[in-house]
């Protein structure tokens, strides 16, 4: 363990880096599986056939399985895992609550992945979006969360550095949301103690309203809040520069956090839900713009100064262009939001194509980042595999990213305007079924951009594990750096 | 690679004071100095081709005979159907929009790969009207050092003059934008006419605005802000580099040390001062004051940096006046500075694994959208099965199947159209709003340039059938031309001994 | 053993009974299932716990007997 | 910890003093775009507010500067299009079914009219598209009770059939088996004959007995080759459809004790041009003759 020279005179603090090792093994494991996932069901829904007519391989039950894969195992493993390197790090001091605690969330938490996903292929669901496990596997999930809290407050208490580093405020937001999310979202009564089937607390219009405060705030939260709290960690730390304002975070932060938990009725306009309740969502949406881009603006002006190193430091590339993606679907949403584009966008491919750019722009390609970094870090090795591979990466990525939202963007529009078209009497112009044969071409593009981008995932699980092993494939061909009488690069 | 875990930062030094600041920190406003050059030259050049394309594109007209519009290039959402020149578009079509985007973005990254943020220099909307807002200010304002003077002066009637007459051109400027944006959706002449005699919609009026508002503040005020901290392009044009991209680049090894010393030739000079030599950077700052986003080219590669090149033109004109060697600041790669710097040569490569990869992808989306759009259809036929009820059964014991048939005729002259079946014995056709006997096969006329819609009605024997179903194909056939299309369908009848 | 872990062991051995008696009622095939796991989870779980603590004192004696 | 305000040399700006792991951070002030457009936004926001429904309170809320309701707006919408087809309806009302069909524009109308109505009380009973239930009808095929030209499905929807309306079609078919006319045995004999006049279930060994049965008792108003008489709403049981089903057992039933069912008078839940519509479109369904 290197001791930062800054803390010299500390007494070294031996952090638990097993748990972190265990977390970022589990997200890349669970990153290629809901990738894989993610094409078949492209694929399913370009070639319905493929679902051979078993009821485990129907989309509706694997739908979840991706999305749940995606989001929580994949996204929540690279969430725990890096919260519990940043707490440690920028806290000076270890683990609060012991190794057998810190074991138990993580396996607690893979326990509570797999029996989801095996409940959702056998059919049972509650069918909330992004919350469809039932009540039993919700109990259990609360239990893993609180546990979880607690170690991470804890470690908070014990810290020894005099403040608390931004990082940890947007994780801390991250947990003590979720966790208020989850239990009031999965408020339901189950038929029997024994049994699976509950219904839920709230019915209705209430029930939809509930039900997209959740989800809104899941991706506030956990794919926004969350992944902020990394990049505040490993943009600085990777580019060996300063956060560029204190200030904007401070404002920002607050910002974000007030407004966001706002926003969810944006989600239910033209239902419904009451008038006012959408006009509140709308206009919380809008507000939302500058905070959300005050992330943005953090992450990549702390950039300025080290912009050479975006050559030489693999996970920078994927950092920088996740904030590019953030502040694009950061806008993309407010104006989604509006009214009278929800009114074309809603229900449409669009939307699929604006959270995949959220979700593999952003959330995938900062984690990406951050395990770029971490790797070589917590297997002490001096640098990774192969630079070249995670430049292979990158770009395969970027271009799989790049199939997937151009031809779902398009499709949604194509879609939102044929949904809409009518005839002179008022009658839809087109039947549901037209639409689905117009997006095919669309359908068959997105699930080509999905196999790029599990292709640069499998390049990364190959180039992480060689590195972990210690191997080096261009020790000898490093990346050139600037010699010192070039330009001056400031911050090298 | 994995930063060292000691991460004492050198280029932060101690204080223990904090100076005070507001809020928020007061732009400090970019203020160019304006130069010429090859640069320039080429940015005149491209910003002249783009904005003349931009305003004068609507007003080309293009004959499309009669009942077509004849305007070149429309956009026409109301009608959904886009003109392009020779090419009419439909909506089905638009599916050719995702190989347009897919190939523009394959461009940007190629044109990046080899040539750096030349999109962002150049072409990109933000820089060209900022230029143009820019070349207004100069006109009216003077160069950077009057504007200084002038930002600093108190307010006086001329200088309100002045800037109510270049808040006044600028707004003209955006308006002139906003007006040609919405031509490009509505016929331009009639639209003018409308616009000006408050007859035109009122979706005209808001976008109009909208685009004159953006037009306004972005080229006029928000300027290098939006490339510096908005935009997330130069994000993944910056992760696209590497040291084979052609960038502007400060030679530093030839440069350094700066200062404003005469440059004695090196036979003149003691050897015991040649490590002292000057370099060739006279530390002018032109190079500086030239540069739009206001950044110091010399200090390397930064992320504010849109590659326009400028600084170039600045830095050769000084060199020129003042007899030093030209291109200091130049166009290079990152390999071959770092080649110089060590006394070798190294050649450009262009030609790389990735830029051929690039070139490649992009052959091949041209290739297929070119075929896409050279093979897309005049005519087009869709038949839907009805999803209720999905069959009939009819006194004789026969089943009936009922279909939406629609035919899209693209061209501009009626189509007259006969549909029959192929692969479905003893199968007879009706139109269900007639009342007529079953055919072999049924007339639909199609009027020019809209979608035909009619409701068959398809007849057969149930012994047809294998699992409830029997997978034939319509047959449409242009009785002018007789060109016969096929589309696949199917026949539903009872799947299980139904008797009912 | 410290007592985190004596606390966690307990918790576990507690979870492992409710899958016991979840299996036991169950109404349905999930329930079954869910019930079973958790049940095997507990036991695996506190079975590494015990491994662990007699690994780390073996490592200890070790590291004694070396030094 | 001490903290330690330092001035980065690359911005000139100064740090806040602390350092994690580290990482320091700079005291740069907020961009001024970015509160000013922050600042508008927000302004924007509350401008919604102001305009439209938005702050709840108690069991109320405000209802916005501009009076907006979605509600509303839909209600004009449906409003609007029923204004534009007014004049349309006017005259379906008044015009024979011949006018009708010589004018597209009004049969544009009436099919479009015809096809929400359907939907709105026709479908619950006779199925989306009318393809018919047991016991109701299917109206897509060519086998009609009460007729099928324009005129007779008009007539059927205005009065019912046996309904409480003074026209309605109106037709019995005696109970052959509760009323003791026919023992199960004949009544057997009967459900064979009539098996072969559509030829799907197998005839039984009685045909011939049937026959003569079916002469004496059926004939009179099925018509003696089972082809049915719409005067009094017979269902041709020659053909392959059959309102209650094919099999033995439901032939027999029938016979024993019918089941005949009730179709309510529309007229005095619609108007005459609705019901026009509705014929209209009825007739175009497949089955119109």
């Amino acid at each position: 363990m290197v001791e930062p020279l800054v803390s010299a005179g500390r007494a070294p603090v031996e952090y638990n880096e097993a748990i972190v090792r265990k977390f970022i093994i589990a997200a890349m494991f669970w990153a290629v599986v809901a990738f894989t996932v993610g094409v078949y069901l492209a694929s399913e829904l370009s070639w319905p056939q493929l679902n051979f007519g078993l009821s485990f391989l129907n989309f509706g039950r694997l739908r979840p399985v991706h999305t749940s894969a995606a989001i929580f195992a994949f996204g929540g493993c690279a969430l725990l895992g890096t919260s519990f390197h940043v707490v440690q790090r920028t806290c000076h001091a270890r683990l609060w609550g012991g190794d057998a605690l810190a074991n138990f969330i993580f396996w607690g938490f893979q326990f509570f992945i797999v029996m989801a996903a095996l409940s959702y292929v056998m059919g049972y669901s509650q069918s909330r979006e992004y919350a469809e496990p039932e009540w039993h596997l919700d109990i259990w999930l609360t239990i893993v969360w609180v546990l979880y809290l607690l170690v991470f407050v804890g470690t908070l208490m014990k810290r020894e550095e005099p403040h608390i580093y931004v990082a940890n405020w947007f994780y801390l937001s991250f947990i003590v949301t979720v966790a208020m999310l989850h239990l009031v979202n999965n408020a339901a009564l189950p038929v029997h103690w024994a049994g699976t089937k509950s219904y839920s607390y709230f019915s209705g219009a209430q029930d939809a309203l509930v039900q997209w405060w959740y989800g809104h705030n899941a991706v506030g939260f956990f794919l926004t809040a969350g992944f902020l709290g990394m990049m505040y960690y490993f943009i600085p730390k990777a580019a060996n520069r300063p956060i560029y304002s204190y200030r904007l975070s401070i404002v920002h932060f607050w910002s974000l956090i007030f407004i966001y938990i706002w926003a969810g009725p944006h989600h239910l306009h033209w239902t419904a839900l009451p008038d006012w309740a959408q006009t509140l969502g709308m206009a919380f949406s809008i507000m939302l713009w500058m905070p959300s881009w005050g992330g943005m603006i953090n992450g990549l002006m702390t950039l300025s100064g080290a912009w050479d190193k975006l050559r030489t430091e693999p996970s920078l590339g994927f950092s920088v262009t996740a904030v590019g993606f953030y502040g694009m679907s950061t806008f993309e949403g407010p104006v989604m939001s509006i009214r009278d584009v929800n009114a074309l966008s809603h229900y449409t491919d669009w939307g699929i194509g604006h959270v995949h750019s959220g979700s593999l722009g952003w959330v995938a390609f900062i984690s990406f980042g951050a395990i770029y970094y971490l790797v070589p870090v917590l297997w002490h090795q001096k640098a990774l595999y192969s630079a070249r591979l995670a430049a292979w990466h990158y770009w395969i990525a970027t271009l799989g990213i790049v199939f997937y939202i151009s031809a779902m963007w398009v499709a949604g529009i194509m879609e939102g305007l044929m949904w809409r078209a009518y005839d002179a009497n008022g009658f839809l112009q087109y039947s549901f079924s037209e639409s689905v044969v117009a997006v095919h071409p669309f359908f068959v593009i997105r699930m080509l951009g999905g196999v790029l981008f599990l292709i640069g995932a499998l390049m990364m699980v190959y180039n992480l594990v060689m590195t972990a092993r210690g191997r080096f494939a261009d020790a000898a061909a490093s990346p050139p750096r600037l010699a010192g009488g070039l330009a001056p690069a400031v911050g090298d | 690679m994995c930063m060292p875990l000691v991460a004492a930062n050198d280029v932060v030094s101690a204080m223990n004071t904090a100076s005070p600041q507001g809020l928020y920190a007061t732009r400090v406003k970019v203020q160019p100095m304006a130069v010429h050059g090859i640069a320039r030259r080429v940015k005149w050049l491209i910003l002249i081709a783009c904005l003349g394309i931009y305003y004068l594109l609507p007003w080309l007209r293009w004959d499309r005979g009669p009942n077509a519009p004849n305007q070149a290039v429309l956009l026409d959402i109301w009608e959904r159907r886009f003109y392009l020149f020779w090419i009419e578009l439909w909506p089905q079509d638009i599916y050719l929009l995702t190989g347009f985007l897919i190939i523009a973005a394959l461009s940007l990254f190629l044109v990046t790969a080899m040539f750096g943020r030349v999109w962002c220099g150049y072409t990109c909307p933000q820089t060209v009207w900022t230029d143009l807002f820019m070349w207004v200010e100069r006109l009216i304002e003077g160069d950077r050092n009057a504007r200084i003077r002038l930002d600093a002066a108190p307010m006086s009637a001329s200088k309100l003059a002045r800037r109510i007459a270049k808040h006044a051109v600028w707004l003209g400027i955006a308006f002139w934008t906003g007006g040609a944006w919405i031509m490009y959706y509505v016929d331009a002449p009639t639209v003018v006419g409308e616009f000006w005699t408050g007859r035109a919609d009122m979706s005209v009026y808001f976008f109009t605005g909208l685009f004159t508002a953006t037009t306004y503040l972005l080229a006029g005020w928000a300027r290098e802000q939006v490339c510096t901290y908005m935009c997330p392009w130069p994000r993944f044009q910056s992760a696209m580099f590497d040291e084979q991209t052609l960038v502007v680049t400060y030679q530093g090894w030839r440069g350094e040390p700066r200062g404003h010393g005469r440059r004695e030739p090196a036979s003149a000079l003691k050897t015991s001062d040649l490590a002292n030599k000057l370099g060739d950077c006279v530390d002018c700052s032109a190079c500086v004051q030239a540069c739009p986003t206001g950044i110091d080219i010399r200090d390397g590669i930064q992320l504010e940096c849109i590659g326009c090149g400028l600084c170039v033109d600045a830095c050769n004109h000084v060199m020129d006046k003042s007899g030093g060697t030209p291109w200091l600041i130049t166009w290079d790669t990152l390999a071959r500075q770092q080649a110089k710097a060590e006394g070798r040569s190294e050649k450009f490569r262009l030609v790389r694994p990735r830029t051929v990869l690039y070139a490649g992808l992009l052959l091949i989306g041209l290739v297929l959208l070119s075929v896409a759009m050279v093979s897309r259809s005049r005519f087009d036929v869709t038949i839907l099965h009805d999803r209720a009820p999905l069959f009939v059964r009819l006194a004789d014991g026969s089943l009936r199947n009922g279909y939406e048939v629609k035919l899209a005729n693209k061209l501009p002259e009626p189509g007259h159209f006969s549909l029959s079946v192929r692969g479905l014995a003893d199968a007879r056709l009706s139109l269900a709003e007639q009342v007529r006997p079953p055919a072999a096969s049924v007339d639909i006329d199609v009027e020019r340039d809209s979608v035909g819609d009619a409701r068959v009605l398809l007849e057969a024997r149930p012994a047809d059938l294998h699992d409830g179903a029997a997978v034939f194909d319509f047959v449409v056939t242009n009785k002018d031309t007789g060109k016969q299309t096929l589309y696949r369908s199917r026949f539903m009848g009872p799947s299980g001994g139904s008797t009912r | 053993m410290r007592p985190s872990d004596w606390l966690v062991g307990i918790m576990m051995a507690v979870f492992g009974l409710v899958g016991l008696v979840l299996v036991a009622h169950a109404y349905d095939d999930e329930m079954y299932l869910f019930g079973a796991c958790l049940a095997g989870f507990a036991l695996i779980f506190d079975y590494g716990l015990v491994k662990a603590h007699y690994d780390a004192t073996d490592r200890a004696r070790a590291r004694a007997d070396h030094g | 910890m001490p903290t330690k305000i330092e001035k980065d040399e690359h911005s000139g700006t100064d740090t806040t003093g602390h350092v994690w792991d580290g990482v320091r951070e700079l005291n740069t002030p907020l961009p001024k775009w970015w509160v000013w457009v922050y600042a508008a936004c927000v302004v924007w926001g509350f401008a919604l507010f102001l305009l439209y429904p938005s702050i709840p309170y108690g069991s109320g809320y405000f209802h916005g500067l501009l009076g907006y309701s979605s509600r509303v707006e839909a209600m004009k919408g449906v409003a609007e299009m029923h204004a534009r087809h007014a004049a349309d309806m006017d005259r379906i009302a008044s015009a024979d079914f011949a006018t009708i069909k010589a004018d597209p524009k009004l049969v544009a109308t009436a099919e479009a009219a015809g096809r929400i109505a359907f939907a709105n009380n026709c479908q619950p009973c006779h199925g989306a598209g009318g393809e018919g239930h047991v016991g109701y009808p299917a109206l897509g095929d060519d086998v009609w009770l009460w007729g099928g030209k324009v005129e007779d499905i008009a007539a059927t929807i205005t009065h019912g059939i046996r309904s409480t309306d003074a026209d309605a079609r109106n037709s019995q078919m005696p109970s052959f088996g509760a009323d003791g006319q026919l023992t199960a045995a004949q009544i057997g004999a009967v459900a064979d004959y009539v098996s072969t006049l559509y030829g799907i279930a197998t005839p039984g060994p009685d045909v011939q007995k049937g026959a003569a049965l079916f002469a004496d008792n059926c004939a009179v108003c099925h018509g003696d080759k089972g082809q049915g008489n719409r005067e009094v709403g017979a269902p041709p049981l020659a053909a392959k459809v059959h309102l209650y089903g094919n099999d033995r057992a439901t032939i027999v039933a029938q016979i024993t004790r019918p089941r005949m069912g009730v179709m309510p008078n529309w007229n005095t839940r619609l108007d005459p041009a609705t019901i026009k519509s509705l014929a209209l479109y009825v007739h175009a369904l497949g089955g119109g003759e």
